[in-house]
């Protein structure tokens, strides 16, 4: 299986794969990317820091979460740290089940318990050189 | 580093190793620190310590998150010997 | 812009290209595959037939009334024709947005739509030679 | 083929260009024919005449799904000279 954290882009038709199987029909993918927003000005880059012990075992906990409520999805998700270029994912969210409600439904349970539960935080690198956490 | 706190002769002491993250570790000028305190403690107890004992511990928030052994936790959490405390700003994954 | 039907397999990471701007934080993608349940029995391949001028036109019109619901968002779609191996996917919804409600609730809006309108057909073809038409 | 269907003295006749889909194509054993009819007619007196006119026409739902022109249509639909009306088995499509 995938790191659930990761250092590297994020590989979706990998991620995909591992979760494909004849006998699920409806795949629901999320892929969470750094936006540049009017409000951000002249952002150069981002850097995703984590809490990484934290990270890996909490967003474990929320797979088996969603497992647990959908026994017959199987799902899957990877979280990049380090910087991630404007426009490329920084999370990745997948849930395949034999029917597309219960697809839909993990992988937003699963991407809503991300954002309020995962110990990451975005460090933003302006072009005058300068830098801040954004507070989410 | 090592920070006491109102240790009398009747109470137990535990250690706590506290980590900060992101902007609290920016304030503070330190990831981590090893933290006593008179048991029994509670999260908002090494939140209260460490607000008042570290320079520039008055920039953490009062009700901060925090997670015990890697664990989401509220304040009122009782802190045990050993237990790894870490200080969380608000959360901006995913 | 890719052609909203095909037969060839669907070009997943190029549709997610088609959409992606570094203002749409939040991307995602529905994929519809081939399923073979339990009582399918043993089935070779399906080919999926349509009635292709009404399945373009209501598939654009579909992306249309997504486009009038949610204007912030970007969205694509695609159905493949013709043989489809178990496990490809069969149709492909894509939906961009600045923020991931909108994204998730495109992509549903659509995938539904889909469902209910688009004139396509199964034809399944079973190891001893038979074949029949699929009822939903 | 052209089926023509109580064409009177005073009643104007239209044409219309039937397809047929799927399980349908494939229990009628064509994919499309010309259908005269007297106007006014609706999608529903169409279906009555190709179930009743057609070979194994009974095989047809007496209230199919249709589509005039490319788009869904109730079966009381109004039916205009040329247009193309096409009889959709149920969907299975995505």
């Amino acid at each position: 299986m995938s790191r659930l954290v990761t250092r590297d882009p994020i590989d979706v038709a990998r991620l995909t794969m591992e979760i494909s199987d004849a006998g699920r029909g409806g795949t629901v993918v999320f892929l969470g990317s750094v936006r540049r927003s009017a409000e951000d000005g002249p952002v150069t880059e981002i850097e995703y820091a984590g809490y990484e012990e934290m990270l890996s075992r909490e967003l474990a906990q929320i797979l088996d979460e969603a497992h647990a409520r959908w026994p017959n999805a199987a799902c899957a998700a990877q979280h990049r740290l380090g910087v991630v270029p404007v426009g490329e994912p920084s999370i990745a969210i997948l849930a395949a089940a034999p029917h597309r409600a219960a697809a839909f439904d993990a992988c937003r349970f699963i991407i809503e318990a991300a954002k309020r539960r995962l110990p990451v935080w975005k460090h933003e690198h302006f072009e005058n050189g300068t830098s801040q956490w954004r507070e989410a | 580093m090592v920070f006491s706190y109102r240790l009398g002769p009747a109470s137990a002491v535990i250690t706590v190793h506290c980590r900060f993250f992101a902007r609290y570790a920016e304030v503070l000028g330190r990831d981590s620190l090893e933290l006593r305190l008179a048991a029994p403690a509670s999260v908002a107890d090494a939140v209260r310590e460490l607000r008042t004992t570290l320079d520039r511990g008055a920039h953490l928030p009062e009700r901060p998150l925090a997670a015990v052994n890697r664990e989401h936790v509220p304040l009122e959490h009782a802190l045990a010997d050993g237990d790894e405390l870490a200080l969380l700003p608000p959360l901006a994954g995913g």
